[in-house]
């Protein structure tokens, strides 16, 4: 008999997302009587929560793999889902008020493939502090996604409190990127009106980095003396990095996220065990954080997306 | 060759909105150079038929022959540049343009659609033709009706147009303007220009014009030369039936004893009045006798509530309001009919119900909701009450002609019984028999009791309707006449005779 | 219209002016059937009560927001706030459900919106300047205090006293759809059978004219911006009781939506002229065309462009009818 | 105004009339100034040739397309489409710099954006329907195209032929703010010294005034969405050079900030009156408020809201200087 699974992105619309549905079906080939849709979420919660009515409603699917606007709005859908037999797994974030914690906060929810945001926050952050060792002081600018997204909060969070252990080290300028290359190239313009002197640029997405590096270089500052993290790992990211512009990214792994997702269900719909949390930062080939020096040492190594 | 002295042909041409139809098989040769009148009842046709040969509607049938091309599919600009130019009834000007830039709009002095300098030499060419006074670079939304209506007319004037069509382009002017734009039209005669001439002042037609068409529901009665024409000639072709032109009885007037239902005195206002002291008595009709500019409109104005009293006093039955306001106003009993209908007086996207009933809703509802019934039955009353056409109770007032808009505007006023009623300019644009009617409506309400101020730019008109008149002049008033015994011909000449002594003080205390 | 009335003696003839004013009268409704009829066709999970409830249940925030601004269209107006008003009353029942109590929380909503919409009103007419600057400027400033309010974080609000309004049903139908259904009727009430509805169709059709027939149209002004606040307010309360959560970001690019439905339906932007029922057709029209989008699952890179098309034709056709 | 002209034939006194004029007409300059002052004082990094620069650079692709938009709304249009046309534009003038030419790319932008306006001119002009209702279904289109061109991914096009445009300086100055400023130029031009400008303020102060004085609205209007689309294009091609990175989702939102720039510039948003100065002044007073936070380090929490009341004293101060 065949399974249906839908796939809900937070946006079809975006690289990231696209990546974990190609890792989707291509696990799905695998099977011979497994297919699968992607609905676009567009970014937007109420969006994704009326999709999960009316997937359910439509009762087509017999599980659904999300990956959530909003981890918490979208659970009491989910839980109506779980209840009418669909069966339900979360990629990216798990779902559920605490974004600590990785087992289900769902009643009904199968498994979960992602790690908590403040982990690889923490990496991040702990490579800057390697870079500063030795430098006093040692002057970082964070590029942050939005600050009213509660996972980026998390994350701001973690990036001080691991930076403000170290007296050496002092956040001098804290922007939002939003995930644009626009928008962070104009936040890193205006902050290096006052703060020329940076010595690392620190965040969470390689999209931010992409309009910093800009800013840098207009700006005539050396590039090579400036220490650059981003996080995502994209392929841009990936050849930046090799190229020397950049220093390193927090690596994610989006195709083989999409791949454990559906096979768990898979395993879920015949009935056998799953873990109810995978861990998404152990899924890859590549160290958590990625550097020059891996990836020289890897040359045949390309990113699970493109950006 | 009779054809070549034809400028325009209208042959067999109907038109239909809907499937009401408005035009019927309508037949009528505009020979050159020579002023062509149209009259007839509101809604006749006559600006349908204007607005066809100007291009701005499409005939259904018939056939429309400009200097022996016929022209089929048609744009007011096809018109324009087939030598066609019209004045619309209903002014259209671009108010934040200025003068000069509506009167050559889309004429501009330009090389490879770049504008270069000359506009305004062109202007003062044209001003010598029209002799109008207008500031060449006053925004047109700060000028009055009346300047506006010249602008449209120079801007027709300055089209060159072989063809004219000039819908009411008096209805704003003062006998004198109306009398300069009648030289105008005979200087453009002179040069071959062909006018088509619509108007309700069947006095302005019998003198300027050389043939008239007269037209009644959407068809032509006859056209014939204008000599031999009488005023009741061609009334009584418009109505169909013989009828006279005559001015009603007006009530009996009030005693002086009787107190005042409105009361300024001494009234200052930004808006350019001095000094003014006025009383009126409740049955009693006063007229606002002056020119253009005089001040009229604004002492309606001041009496409704619109415009702020600097100093002075204004009372309402004897109380005192220094600062009224509109509503107020309306809740004292106070009614004014302003002289814009399309721009102050109606809400076009709506129908002819809420129209009338807008200003006096609390009258047509129990605790805010409508009473649906009640609101239906006075709108009935009058549409009835003064004739208007279509007589639908949801008629969409934005396609009505002329006149009837103006009949809308009276009835939202008209349809509650006001303490105060103040009319700009009522009978603007509305035909002779609906005049009449006006004018009865206006001593029906004095007789009732209600006290009436009376605007008109038609001497004849406030003279005839009330019992007494205060003479204007610059935003004062130098005067007061008992107008049973005051003719037009005096009026006027006082009124010139104030102007000039004004002229002169003002001379003498400015070197 | 007109010719209706006219010919009314002879026999009701059906002739193709008279269907154009019906397509031009009734475009959207037209277009609403059209998808109708086709998707039901297309699926047989679509003609289904329960997908017909869950549509309207879904669009019931937005159907509310919609019927009220129709009233500050319809007076010559624009709201660019509602989003932000949603945001904040989003955030601030949340808040109350849980510090003080879930009923105060549910009453505040609309209580706040109709303030904030208040502000916007007097900002308005006391400037004289237009209501789409303001509303703009206001949201931005609304959005600030939600985002203020929460510090940025989402508040959880899990307790049945709150979501009942958002998730319950009375037999088959949900208690949103009965609060968007009373709101409805309420709004087209106000508008058709009330001075102040008259009120708002003379203001928004000629405001001089307005205020020479003695109307406050200020009070009118803010009067409509009032009640469209209170609509986002209820919008923003039953969206968080529906979804047990209340963030400061809920509702953005909803005051766009709920404008696109307004026009969509045929109100005037011009002001002076509109309906309640065109601006909730609007929005079932919108709703429809994603309800259709997620149950026969076509590619969502072509759901934007679809909706886009589809919009564009039912303006054509409205429009196509009208012409002389 | 009035004013002046009276006591025209005395020395010219400065009176709270006069005061009160001047705000009117300038309330953003005055705004503009007010914050440049406080600004330099808050920070010695702000008031700096590199900085004021950077924000002239950083405004570039908004002020082009507010400058053309400027045109489309005297002429009584509204244009929701410019942030989907500024997408199409990236996207293909990035395609088309890595699989043609930079060249190529570059010019692309402005023309495919300029036949995407048209586009929006004839369904407007074709249909006789408002441009709010069809710019917004368009915009769906378009954005449904850009996503469809690049399969929803990100295109680096890291190109030196093509990144110039966006990043180079000729001395101190960007070519991206030469580029801004000869098209501003030309804007001014186009609406005050040419017969084309003339009509489209009469098309936007009176249509039918325009129609009967035998102008061609309609392609009057189909010339304005053209600018508009053009500048969409080349606002995006810019950016594209400037980010090395074509994105379908670029310029989002930006329509709405477009218009909120022109409209807080002064233009009216019922047509017929306007300056293309206006909407300068409106974007650089947002890009200020904008670089004052980043410079100044503000919690990012205040920005919205302090953005929000900064509009709001700006419409307060003109509209109260034209109180009577
Ligand atoms: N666009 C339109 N749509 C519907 N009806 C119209 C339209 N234009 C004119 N009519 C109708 O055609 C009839 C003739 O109108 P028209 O304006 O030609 O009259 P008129 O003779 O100029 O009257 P008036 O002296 O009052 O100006 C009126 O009944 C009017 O309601
Ligand atoms: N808002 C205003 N501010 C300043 N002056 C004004 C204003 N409105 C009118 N005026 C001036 O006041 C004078 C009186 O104008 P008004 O329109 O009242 O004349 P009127 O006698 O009513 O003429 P009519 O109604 O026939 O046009 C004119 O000189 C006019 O320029
Ligand atoms: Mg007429
Ligand atoms: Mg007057």
């Amino acid at each position: 008999e065949d399974i249906n699974i839908a796939y809900l992105a937070s946006s079809s619309q975006n690289g990231f997302n696209q990546a974990i549905y190609e890792g989707i079906e291509k696990a799905a080939a695998e099977y011979d009587n497994v297919n699968v849709e992607i609905f676009d979420g567009e970014f937007s919660a109420p969006v994704q929560f009326t999709q999960v009515e009316d997937l359910v409603a439509g009762g087509r699917f017999d599980a659904m793999i999300v990956t959530p606007n909003d981890t918490v709005g979208i659970a009491t859908a989910l839980e109506d889902a779980a209840a009418a037999g669909v069966k339900v797994a979360a990629t990216l974030f798990p779902i559920g008020p605490d974004l600590k914690n990785m087992e289900p906060q769902v009643t009904g929810l199968v498994t979960t493939v992602a790690s908590d945001p403040s982990i690889g926050a923490e990496r991040q952050a702990n490579e800057v502090v390697a870079f500063c060792e030795d430098k006093d002081p040692c002057k970082v600018v964070v590029l942050i996604g939005q600050l009213i997204y509660p996972f980026d909060n998390l994350r701001y969070e973690t990036f001080q409190k691991v930076l403000g252990e170290h007296a050496n080290i002092e956040i001098v300028a804290t922007g939002e990127g939003n995930y644009s290359p626009e928008t962070s190239l104009t936040a890193m313009q205006d902050i290096l009106q006052s703060h020329s002197d940076l010595d690392a640029v620190l965040s969470n997405a390689d999209q931010h980095l992409m309009g910093a590096e800009i800013a840098i270089l207009d700006a005539g500052l050396d590039l090579e003396a400036i220490y650059l993290i981003g996080g995502g790992l994209n392929q841009i990211a990936t050849d930046a990095i090799r190229g020397g512009q950049w220093d390193a990214s927090l690596a994610q792994f989006p195709v083989s996220m999409g791949e454990a997702a559906l096979k768990a269900m898979v395993s879920s719909l015949n009935g056998e065990e799953v873990p109810t949390w995978i861990d998404e930062s152990k899924l890859g080939t590549s160290p958590a954080v990625v550097t020059k020096e891996w990836l020289d040492e890897n040359p045949d190594f390309t990113a699970e997306w493109q950006g | 060759m009779a054809q070549t002295d034809i400028a325009v042909r209208v042959q067999g041409v109907a038109k239909s909105f809907g499937s009401t139809r408005i035009l019927n098989d309508i037949t009528i040769d505009f020979h050159k150079g020579t002023v062509h009148a149209l009259v007839g009842e509101n809604g006749a046709g006559k600006s349908s038929v204007g607005k066809i040969v100007g291009g701005y509607y499409s005939a259904d049938e018939g056939v429309v022959e400009i200097f022996g091309d016929q022209v089929t599919r048609f744009s007011p600009r096809d018109a324009l540049q087939r030598g066609v130019a019209m004045i619309h009834q209903e002014l259209q000007l671009v108010p934040e343009l200025t003068v000069l830039q509506n009167v050559f709009l889309g004429l501009e002095t330009n090389s490879g659609g770049v504008l270069t300098r000359g506009d305004l030499a062109r202007f003062h060419d044209l001003e010598k033709t029209c002799e109008f006074a207008l500031d060449p670079n006053a925004k047109v939304a700060t000028l009055r009706i009346a300047e506006r209506q010249k602008v449209e007319i120079m801007r027709a004037v300055a089209r060159e147009a072989r063809v004219i069509i000039m819908d009411e382009p008096t209805s704003s002017l003062t006998e004198d303007e109306a009398e300069r734009l009648h030289a105008l039209i005979a200087r453009l005669k002179s040069q071959g220009t062909t006018v088509i001439y619509v108007s309700h002042f069947l006095d302005h037609i019998i003198a300027n014009c050389d043939s008239v068409t007269v037209m009644r529901d959407g068809q032509v009665i006859r056209t014939d030369p204008i000599a031999g024409e009488t005023k009741q000639s061609l009334v009584d072709s418009m109505l169909g039936q013989a009828s006279e032109i005559i001015w009603p009885d007006l009530p009996p007037a009030p005693a002086t004893t009787v107190a005042p239902v409105a009361e300024l005195r001494n009234v200052h206002t930004s808006t350019g009045l001095t000094d003014i002291s006025l009383k009126i008595r409740p049955g009693e009709i006063v007229g606002l006798i002056g020119l253009v500019g005089a001040g009229r409109t604004e002492i309606g104005h001041v009496m409704f509530g619109a415009d702020r009293i600097l100093s002075g006093s204004y009372s309402i039955d004897g109380v005192e309001y220094p600062r009224l306001t509109i509503p107020q106003a309306v809740a004292k009993g106070v009614a004014l009919v302003p002289e814009d209908r399309r721009k102050q007086g109606l809400v076009l996207t709506q129908t002819t119900r809420p129209n009338v009933s807008l200003a006096s809703l609390g009258k047509i509802a129990r605790g805010g909701i409508l009473k649906p019934r009640t609101e239906r039955e006075r709108v009935k009353r009058m549409i009835d009450h003064f004739g208007i056409v279509p007589g639908r109770i949801d008629g969409d007032v934005a396609f009505y002609s002329g006149g009837n808009q103006q009949k809308v505007l009276l009835s939202k006023w008209a349809v509650e019984k006001p303490r105060l009623l103040i009319l700009d300019e009522p009978s603007r644009g509305v035909d002779i028999g609906a005049r009449q009617r006006i004018h009865e409506f206006i001593v029906e309400m004095a007789a009732a009791g209600v006290g009436v101020l009376l605007i008109s730019s038609e001497l004849e008109e406030v003279i005839n309707l009330s019992h007494r008149g205060y003479l204007m002049s610059e935003g004062r008033i130098f005067a007061e006449a008992d107008c049973r015994t005051l003719s037009v011909e005096t009026a006027l000449h006082r009124i010139f005779h104030a102007q000039s002594e004004l002229d002169q003080q003002e001379k003498g205390t400015n070197p | 219209m007109t010719d209706m009335t006219t010919t009314g003696k002879t026999a009701p003839r059906i002739t193709a002016a008279t269907i154009g004013d019906f397509a031009r009268q009734y475009g959207v409704l037209i277009i609403i059937a059209a998808l109708l009829i086709g998707l039901s066709f297309a699926s047989e999970n679509f003609f289904t009560a329960r997908n017909l409830l869950n549509i309207l249940n879904q669009s019931a925030p937005l159907a509310i927001i919609a019927c009220a601004l129709t009233l500050v269209i319809i007076g010559g107006g624009f709201d660019l706030s509602t989003g932000a008003v949603f945001g904040v009353a989003s955030v601030s029942a949340g808040w109350l459900a849980i510090n003080v109590d879930p009923y105060v929380g549910i009453a505040a909503g609309p209580l706040i919106g109709m303030f904030l919409g208040a502000v916007n009103g007097l900002i308005i007419t006391g400037f004289g300047v237009h209501s789409f600057l303001v509303t703009l400027a206001t949201s931005l400033v609304y959005r600030g205090i939600a985002i203020l309010i929460t510090g940025g974080a989402l508040i959880p609000v899990r307790i049945a006293e709150f979501s009942w309004l958002g998730r319950e049903k009375i037999g088959l139908v949900n208690v949103a759809v009965l609060v968007f259904l009373a709101f409805m009727v309420l709004m087209m009430f106000l508008l058709n059978r009330t001075t102040f509805g008259r009120k708002v169709f003379a203001v928004g059709g000629n405001e001089e004219a307005a205020i020479l027939s003695g109307i406050r149209t200020n009070l009118v002004k803010v009067m409509t911006f009032s009640l469209s606040g209170a609509a986002a307010g209820l919008a923003g309360v039953i969206s968080v009781s529906r979804i047990s959560m209340a963030e400061p970001q809920a509702g953005a690019g909803m005051e766009l939506e709920a404008i696109a439905a307004v026009i969509l339906g045929g109100t005037s932007i011009m002001g002076g002229a509109g309906a309640v029922w065109r601006s909730v057709s609007g929005v079932l029209l919108m709703a429809l065309i994603g309800n259709g989008f997620n149950i026969l699952n076509v590619n969502p890179f072509f759901k934007d462009l679809t909706t886009g098309v589809i919009i564009v034709i039912a303006v054509a056709l409205a429009a196509s009818a009208s012409r002389r």
